[in-house]
């Protein structure tokens, strides 16, 4: 069954936390959640996140979507796993906190942030060769932000290209690719479907 | 990453939580002051006058015993004219004092008053009567001339007529018809008790087992045998007592446990139906409800029951070995009594010093020949009806919780190592120190839930923790009025009455509580600790705070191990604690800490109960 | 210590063709001679690592891992092993999912049936760590390990992913603890080098945030140089490529946003192991892959 | 009670082991045994707690030439055991602990320490008679129980298990009180994570197919006198009263709901939908709830609140929302709080319902709307959350203890009663020698007695000098002793169980209740055997009264913490109620002319024991008398014994029952016969009391600080009579305190009336 993402004329929408149990990876586990905010306070980047996730699971809980899905703090994860081995309640956080951004950019929320774009190319390199290229991930990244910050963000980093390079740690050439590349679009297409039937 | 705003929210609160202070209002009186207080008898300044002539009937009356019988009269006249002086000394006193307390003046102020009035009656009596006493029974026969002598400043002490002084008798008065109705009821009752009296006391042969000389085990034991049941205790350490004898103060009272301990000491000397065998740890278990057998196994002291505790042993050696009435934190003699408080106060002797000249030289020192190097591990086979587990509980260990450091610095310690360094028998002699370099700390963390609530350690509440962390701020604020103590929860659980111990000390300015549960703590360039943690309240903020000593709140781990090779062991849930036999009625009961996370109250009342259950097992029912 | 010879499929990850070549070197070198042949995953895929549950979405995710799995499967049923962190990570985790969720497995065998595959779950997935502590052992390492790394000072950094969220688990093996990992150290003692007193062993680099964003992370790279360099480390020892290429490559980064001047050498414990089994210094070791080298372990090696 | 004459036939036994032969002559004090102090009978051993040496004692007593043992060794407090086996009584003098240990050896003033305190010992002999039963009376073995709800069935069952007969006595016309009513129960058993069925039904039919119980409904305790064994209660209902003896009572009378103004102003009662959380049982029993589909469970964190429901109100909360959530999984349930105090193994209850899908909100609701919108000032958020579309609001309660039945009018004697019970402000701990809630201690003192007062009157109506009341506690829970000796109250054979004695839940009731019955049996079986109850349990002495010379004084009626002592309402003497009486001898203390007396324990015997340890007292050579309690002062400086710390051979110690038995004669013994000091030890007094007697220790203070104007009066100063409050860990501080008592008293010279 599809479940429509509530869309309250009100503010606060009790729904919404259901809703997020229901439909985002891990989501069952989020209200398992006592506020005790280890999983803030063990965040090697916590001061930059705006929320934190346990503030954030707080904010699903208080009903508060608008303001969880354009969240700075679902971006800047850095897949560190500390908060999910020391919760005390045993919340795959950084798993929520990665479908909660996987939601924000399917819902058109936070089309500005970096780390869409990077893990949108990330995923355009996958689906189209079946592996990541440490070049053009971040090329293609760095001129999402249009030309002249791309040019400026490459630049910063030529020096490192340059020494990879030298040390053959930088492939030149084509890209690699998987041999049975139309097999795995296939594949992946399915799987998205089955997804969105799901959502 | 330095967040200044921290503290400032940290000072903002203090002010917020002491906003009831007022500065000017002194200490209650101690005692004194109290009594004067709340107790209508002492509520008098008459009292005073009271108290003063007491003393000199006591003193007198002893002289006057011991006076010859021509010293008599003019003694007994000189005493005589004493008392009236006082007593009408207080009259006026009384009299003046009467006057500022009733400005109401209503009708109902007069029947408020005849507790004070009856008061001097009594005082005047006192003193005619104790005259006449001493009078007759020295043979003066002037007990005649003595009534009359005082009847004259005194109101009729036996007038009972009077209304005001009927309200004030403590014992209503029963007719003689409601008399005779009770009377004959307890003439009824009579003859039913012996028929009760043989249900209740009914014999058995059977004996209750408890193991464990906790706090728990030993109120079961002793309630139990004071019952009138048979019971043996069975304690793995050397002494009893448990954990709770190597605590400092109970929460919320902050009173010694080995008050209690001593009383219950003292029960179990004088208690024949309770035998106790310390160094006794259970090995197996068979049978059911009514017969089972236990196995046990005796750890050789190496020092005999005959020991009289005269410790000339110890002096004979300088070895030493961890000290684990003190959770190793120092260092005790190879043969030993374990603590000041030891119960039995025997001595007992490390193994490792088996081989060694030690052994030699400590068997030479004891003259009265207890010391016994051949002594070996004993088995034995007891016969109980029932058991009871009162097995207590093992800190959880802190070296799990990587996270917070424990094994990378001496100041980071858990509360049972709190408990021992605010301890006057414990390694700083009740001095809180510094481990690492034995200064005073000024800053104090306490972190709650430290392992408990946490399904990567333990799952449940350990209940004490957060009352321990409470009692222990308290500790560190008598020691140094300027240390500031800053506790980091996730819920404060001060349970029923307990709450308003919590409360009072939430008007400490320099406690002050952090609602987070810290990520982790590392050791910062100065080698104090750092915790790193995310402030939960309102705004959020993400801390780094240095503090000179941090106290893990750890919890409460069941001591049973969960898994044993008992043929029929006690039915456990799935933490190890011990599930009462109440509805499997197998004759085996938990006590304390066995059963569940308990503080002291509990661990008292469910060791209780536990000792009726026992009861009701070995009676058959 | 492993009596027979083990054999096991190898998942090299999309670094190996790139970044972590040097880390795919050493392993190819090493493993065999510790008792472990590997034979490569036929035409295997990215994991999809962390970005991928976003990028992608998580059945997507999971089904690039199925398909590794199912490959895997295809060739003789052989346990994964694979060197990279977050292959591991999406790898194993991806597998146990799909082991123990019946709609999962049911949804990625759809998906894979696409492609004419579908995997039977019944492989285990296991990072080379993991073999090398529970089925290698490190006796078999000291063994081996006969050119001593005599006087080499290494600080063991085993960063997050290695051992986060698996290492304690059951399936994980258990071979690691989360928060105060030994087993680095150990490896680096079996060599004959010497460990260091350092403290942030499993401090994050910040991963893929270091990519997109230095300018967020460069402070915690600066918080695990710092505390080398403190401890006197020679070099850093570290199982994870991306750990190791952004801790070597944001150095001068690091050095002009806060004035320092680290030149600190990240390197694999495969390679440690690789020069101290007598490896050859490039072919096997992959020494001259760094862009910071260190003398003191090059000249060590054969 | 036929009393013999009883013939002292005393016998010395001096222990040389454990070092004291060498640090002592002993030869000397044999001679100035058999001399001076005249018992002829004296023997030697190196070890009279050896098997031998208690054989020597043994036979002695045996062949009748002695009936009693003075045993110079070891304290009191060792080798009781083994000393109480050899068959006749047995006094001690601490010649190990308190003399060789703290002294230095072959010393003068340790010889005459040690030869003053056997000859303490021996006078202590010499006035001292085994102790007799004092009661040869059957005694009641009938249990009465107070209260028909979960902990008063329970008692019942279990007392009637345990072979008692039982009189269940319910002012209302029902059994199962609150408990009865519930739809679920909390669970306490594993795994702890579901509601459990309701046990009461269970019981009731239980008890009420028992036929040694017997209950009555519609009916209160309108009168009982006695003590533990021989309770005459009278019961009354509408028909009439009815007389009953009963061996001990269970008070099991519960608890009311507690509302305060903060839950008024949520619109209990007033807005529809708004209930509280005791409604709630009753719309979960009737099923009543099939359109609520969002519902908001509110913990109001108040903490006047909190001693009443702190750790229950938060179980209740949970058990309701899973309820709700198990009948319709599509409900959505909100639980609003601040501390969630699901404490132990209720952590795992709490767990459940999140797994369930409860959600849990930390703040504090600012409003309920007539819509039951509810505002939630959200701690976590730091902002305000409006949360509509709520079907039904539950509002916590609070569990009131029913330590007095309020259908009664409070009496005014009563209420003095209970107003002297209550002390909500004792203090805690010190900073800088302050109290920490200082401010409260001074302004709440007396405004939060008075209001903490429980009203109504009494629930047995004791017939006791001391109040009708059994006593309260702060915020007007029943008097427990509730750390240690939980069951204790200061009314000997009353127990209290439940909710009445703290906030509990049904399941913790049942718990409880065990316990009291246990203490309840115990209490019928010691009053049988005429033994004391805790803490001297089976203790055979009791107070007897000289009432010859008795001054009516009511000095001893008064101050009894037990309320042992009552008045003879046709003669106005004391009337003792043995049973009641723990023997702890404040009366004895109390007495302004010493006629209260114990067989094994007296004013005249200490008096005795005073001037004893002074006889031989060359006159340039102070002396100090120390009576120490023997529950905590007295171990305490046997323990700094153990631990060597020096001490002043001046001291003479003599072990009290308790400070509230020291009679001020002894203390005037002392200072005649020519003491320059007199230091009292005691335990802590006050509200937080650590006496075991409850008030003794308070009430010697009380007399002592009179003393001083006596002295005053005879030119002598006041220092010289002190008391000190000794917790037994205090073995360093003890010995500080005697030693600067020393000095003290060395400064100020010795006693003007030395010699005479």
């Amino acid at each position: 069954m599809t479940v429509p993402m509530p869309t309250s004329s009100r503010k606060y929408d009790l729904n919404f936390a259901r809703w997020v149990r229901d439909n985002v990876a891990g989501g069952d586990k989020m209200n398992m959640c006592m506020q005790c905010g280890t999983c803030s306070g063990s965040c090697p980047i916590g001061t930059e996140m705006e929320d934190g996730p346990r503030k954030l699971f707080m904010m699903i809980r208080a009903g508060m979507k608008e303001e969880v899905l354009s969240s700075n703090s679902v971006w800047e994860c850095t897949s560190c796993y500390r908060c999910v081995v020391r919760c005390p309640r045993g919340v795959p956080v950084t798993y929520l906190m990665q479908g909660l951004a996987a939601l924000a950019s399917k819902e058109g929320y936070a089309p500005k942030v970096e780390n869409n774009y990077f893990s949108r190319y990330f995923w355009k390199s996958v689906e189209l060769t079946g592996k990541t290229d440490e070049r053009l991930v971040p090329t293609a990244y760095f001129f999402s932000f249009g030309l002249i910050e791309g040019i400026k963000r490459s630049l910063g980093n030529l020096k490192i290209a340059f020494n990879m390079a030298k040390a053959g740690r930088m492939h030149i050439g084509l890209p690699h690719r998987i041999k049975d590349t139309k097999g795995l679009k296939a594949i992946l297409a399915k799987a998205a479907q089955i997804e969105d039937q799901k959502s | 990453m330095q967040t200044p705003g921290f503290l400032g929210t940290f000072i903002k609160k203090s002010e917020d939580l002491n906003i009831r202070k007022f500065t000017d209002m002194k200490i209650c009186a101690m005692s004194g002051g109290k009594n004067t207080k709340t107790d209508p008898l002492y509520n008098q300044s008459a009292r005073y006058w009271v108290w003063q002539f007491e003393v000199w009937i006591t003193m007198r009356m002893e002289a006057f015993c011991m006076a010859g019988d021509d010293d008599l009269e003019d003694e007994f006249a000189a005493f005589e004219r004493e008392a009236k002086e006082a007593a009408a000394k207080a009259q006026e006193e009384m009299a003046k004092n009467a006057k500022k307390a009733e400005p109401a003046a209503e009708p109902v102020a007069a029947s408020d008053e005849p507790e004070e009035e009856d008061e001097f009656a009594a005082f005047e009596r006192e003193a005619r009567e104790a005259a006449a006493a001493a009078a007759s029974s020295m043979g003066g026969g002037a007990s005649g001339g003595t009534s009359s002598a005082t009847a004259s400043s005194a109101p009729k002490a036996d007038d009972k007529a009077d209304e005001e002084e009927e309200d004030d008798t403590p014992v209503g008065v029963l007719s003689d018809a409601e008399k005779a109705e009770r009377d004959a009821a307890q003439a009824a009752a009579v003859k039913t008790i012996n028929k009760a009296s043989k249900a209740l006391f009914g014999a058995t042969s059977q004996t209750i087992l408890v193991v464990g000389g906790g706090i728990a085990g030993v109120t079961a034991a002793i309630e139990a045998a004071e019952t009138g049941y048979d019971v043996i205790l069975l304690e793995k350490n050397s002494y009893l007592g448990g954990r709770v004898t190597r605590l400092n103060r109970y929460f919320p009272k902050l009173c010694h446990p080995s008050c209690g301990l001593e009383i219950n000491y003292q029960r179990i000397k004088n208690n024949r139906n309770l035998k106790v065998m310390t160094m006794t740890e259970v090995v197996g278990v068979s049978g059911a409800k009514g017969d089972y057998k236990v196995k046990i196994k005796t750890a050789p002291r190496f020092i005999d029951e005959g020991c009289n505790g005269c410790g000339s042993c110890s002096n004979a050696v300088e070895t030493t070995v961890d000290n684990e009435y003190n959770y190793g934190m120092d260092q005790i003699k190879a043969v030993n009594l374990p603590h000041e408080h030891a119960f039995p106060m025997k001595y007992v002797m490390s193994p490792d010093v088996i081989g060694t000249d030690d052994a030699d030289k400590i068997k030479e020192a004891c003259t009265s020949g207890h010391v016994d190097l051949e002594a070996t591990a004993t088995d034995g086979d007891l016969s109980v009806g029932a058991i009871i587990w009162a097995t207590g509980w093992t800190p959880y260990d802190s070296n799990k919780l990587e996270h917070y450091s424990y094994s990378h610095s001496a100041d980071i310690i858990n509360n049972v190592e709190m408990e021992r360094l605010a301890s006057p028998d414990g390694p700083t002699n009740g001095k809180i120190l510094k481990p690492s370099d034995g200064k005073e700390p000024k800053r104090i963390a306490m972190i709650q839930c430290a392992g408990s609530r946490d399904i990567n350690h333990l799952p449940y509440c350990s209940m004490i923790c957060c009352l321990a962390s409470l009692k222990h701020a308290a500790y560190v604020r008598e020691q140094y009025p300027d240390a500031e103590v800053d506790i980091y929860y996730i819920d404060i659980r001060a349970h029923d009455k307990m709450s308003s111990f919590y409360e009072r000390v939430k008007r400490d300015a320099k406690v002050n509580f952090i609602k987070s549960k810290p990520g982790h703590i590392t050791i910062g360039a100065d080698g104090r600790p750092l915790i790193h943690g995310e402030n939960t309240i309102g705004d959020r903020e993400i801390y780094d705070e240095a503090y000179d000593l941090v106290v893990l709140a750890t919890g409460m781990e069941p001591s049973l191990p969960l898994e044993t090779d008992f043929e029929a062991a006690p039915e456990r849930d799935e933490y190890g604690f011990v599930i009462n036999g109440s509805d499997s009625d197998n004759g085996q009961f938990a006590a304390g800490v066995a059963g569940g996370p308990f503080d002291v109250a509990l661990s008292t009342q469910t060791a209780t109960a536990s000792a009726l259950k026992a009861i009701q097992a070995v009676r058959g029912n | 210590m492993m009596s027979k010879k083990k054999k096991m499929t190898y998942y090299p990850g999309c670094s190996s063709q790139g970044s972590g070549r040097h880390l795919d070197e050493s392993i190819r070198a090493i493993l065999p001679d510790l008792g472990v042949d590997v034979v490569d995953i036929d035409d295997w895929n990215c994991c999809g690592a962390s970005v991928g549950n976003i990028g992608g979405g998580p059945l997507p995710n999971l089904a690039l891992t199925g398909r590794n799995l199912a490959l895997a499967q295809e060739q003789g049923n052989q346990d994964i092993v694979t060197g990279c962190a977050a292959c591991y990570l999406n790898t194993h985790g991806g597998n146990e999912k799909i082991k123990a969720d019946v709609k999962k497995r049911r949804d990625v065998n759809d998906a894979l049936g696409e492609a004419g595959l579908s995997y039977d779950y019944d492989l285990d997935v296991h990072h080379v760590m993991e073999v090398i502590v529970n089925d290698i052992g490190m006796e078999e390492v000291e063994k081996q390990a006969t050119n001593k790394l005599k006087g080499l000072k290494v600080a063991g950094w085993v960063g997050c992913q290695t051992v986060r969220p698996f290492a304690g688990t059951e399936t994980g093996g258990k071979y690691a603890t989360y928060e105060d990992p030994t087993f680095l150290d150990e490896i680096t003692e079996a060599c004959g080098a010497e460990v260091t007193d350092f403290a942030p062993k499993t401090n994050c680099c910040g991963g893929s945030v270091a990519v997109m964003k230095p300018e967020k992370t460069l402070h915690l790279m600066k918080t695990i140089l710092d505390a080398a360099v403190e401890s006197g480390a020679d070099v850093v020892s570290t199982p994870c490529p991306l750990c190791q290429t952004n801790l070597e490559m944001y150095q001068d980064a690091i050095n002009k946003e806060f004035g320092t001047n680290y030149n600190m050498p990240v390197v694999f414990p495969s390679q440690l192991i690789a020069v101290a089994m007598g490896k050859d210094k490039e072919k096997d070791a992959g020494l001259q892959r760094q862009t910071i080298r260190s003398k003191k372990l090059e000249d060590m090696a054969k | 009670m036929s009393e013999e004459v009883f013939e002292h036939k005393p016998a010395a036994y001096l222990c040389g082991g454990c070092g004291i032969k060498d640090a002592l002559d002993m030869d000397a004090l044999e001679t100035a045994i058999t001399g001076g102090m005249m018992v002829s009978n004296v023997k030697q051993s190196d070890a009279f707690c050896s098997g031998k040496g208690l054989e020597t004692i043994k036979s002695d007593m045996k062949s009748g030439d002695v009936n009693q043992a003075i045993v110079a060794g070891c304290s009191p407090r060792v080798m009781v055991q083994e000393f109480n086996e050899v068959g006749g009584q047995v006094f001690r003098a601490n010649m190990r602990e308190q003399v060789i240990w703290q002294q230095p050896a072959n010393n003068e003033d340790t010889q005459a320490l040690a030869t003053d305190n056997m000859r303490m010992a021996i006078t202590q002999a010499r006035k001292s008679e085994p102790p007799q039963a004092h009661w040869d009376g059957a005694t009641s073995l009938k249990l009465l129980v107070v209260g028909g709800g979960i902990t008063g069935l329970t008692a019942a069952r279990e007392a009637s298990k345990t072979g008692a007969q039982v009189v269940i006595v319910e002012k209302t016309d029902k059994l199962g009180g609150w408990a009865g009513k519930w739809s679920k129960f909390i669970p306490e058993n594993a795994p702890y994570r579901e509601p459990e069925d309701n046990p009461v039904p269970a019981l009731i039919a239980e008890v009420e197919n028992d036929d040694n119980i017997t209950v009555l409904f519609d009916t209160i305790v309108d009168r009982t006198e006695g003590g533990p064994g021989e309770f005459s209660c009278r019961l009354k209902n509408g028909s009439g009263t009815n007389w009953d003896i009963y061996g001990a009572v269970v008070l099991a009378t519960g608890w009311r709901p507690y509302t305060s103004e903060d839950q008024k102003k949520f619109g209990i009662g007033e807005t529809d939908g708004v209930v509280t959380d005791i409604e709630m049982e009753e719309k979960l029993s009737s099923g009543d709830l099939k359109d609520v589909k969002n519902i908001i469970f509110i913990i109001p964190g108040d903490s006047d609140r909190m001693v009443y429901s702190s750790g229950v109100s938060d179980k209740v909360a949970i058990k309701q929302a899973l309820q709700m959530t198990q009948a319709d999984p599509d409900v959505m349930a909100y639980i609003i709080h601040e501390d969630f105090r699901s404490h132990g193994l209720a952590e795992e209850f709490y767990r459940h319902a999140q797994e369930k899908g409860v959600i849990f909100q930390r703040g504090e609701v600012k409003s309920i709307s007539s819509d039951r919108t509810v505002t939630v000032d959200d701690e976590l958020l730091g902002l305000e959350i409006p949360m509509s579309g709520i079907d039904l609001v539950v509002v916590s309660t609070g569990m009131v203890p029913n330590s007095t039945n309020i259908d009664l009018e409070a009496t005014e004697r009563g209420a003095d009663q209970l107003k002297s019970d209550i002390n909500p402000v004792a203090p805690i701990f010190t900073v800088n020698g302050t109290q920490v809630d200082e401010d409260l201690a001074e302004t709440a003192a007396d405004a939060e007695a008075e209001e903490t007062i429980p009203e109504g009157g009494p629930l047995l109506n004791l017939q006791y000098r001391q109040g009708p009341h059994v006593p309260v506690l702060a915020n007007g829970f029943a008097d427990s002793h509730y750390i240690c000796f939980p069951y204790e109250t200061r009314r000997s054979g009353i127990y209290t169980a439940g909710p009445v004695r703290r906030a509990m839940t049904a399941s913790e009731a049942i718990n409880d209740a065990q316990g009291a019955v246990l203490k309840a049996i115990q209490a019928m079986r010691q009053a049988n055997e005429a033994k004391a109850v805790h803490p001297r349990a089976g203790d055979l002495s009791f107070p007897e009264f000289g009432l010859d010379i008795c001054t009516k004084c009511r000095r001893c009626t008064v101050e009894c913490p037990f309320g042992a002592i009552d008045e003879d309402p046709e003669t106005d003497y004391p009337v003792v109620n043995p049973t009641r009486c723990r023997r702890c001898g404040t009366c004895m203390g109390a007495c302004p002319v010493s006629t209260i007396s114990f067989k094994n324990y007296n004013p005249a015997q200490v008096s005795d024991m005073v001037a004893a340890g002074t006889e031989e007292c060359p006159p340039d050579k102070p002396r100090i008398l120390v009576l120490a309690c023997e529950n905590d002062a007295y171990p305490a400086m046997d323990m700094a014994g153990i631990n060597r710390l020096e001490a002043s051979p001046y001291m003479r110690v003599i072990p009290v029952r308790c400070l509230g038995s020291v009679t001020l004669l002894w203390v005037k013994t002392a200072l005649e016969k020519g003491y320059d000091g007199i230091m009292l030890l005691g335990c802590k007094s006050g509200d937080d009391y650590q006496c075991h007697f409850v008030k003794g220790s308070g009430i010697a203070q009380e007399r002592m600080s009179k003393v001083g104007d006596t002295l005053r009066s005879m030119m002598m100063e006041e220092e010289r009579v002190q008391v000190n409050e000794i917790a037994i860990a205090d073995s360093e501080r003890v010995t500080q305190i005697l030693n600067n008592f020393g000095k003290q008293i060395e400064d100020i010279g010795l006693n003007p009336f030395k010699g005479f």
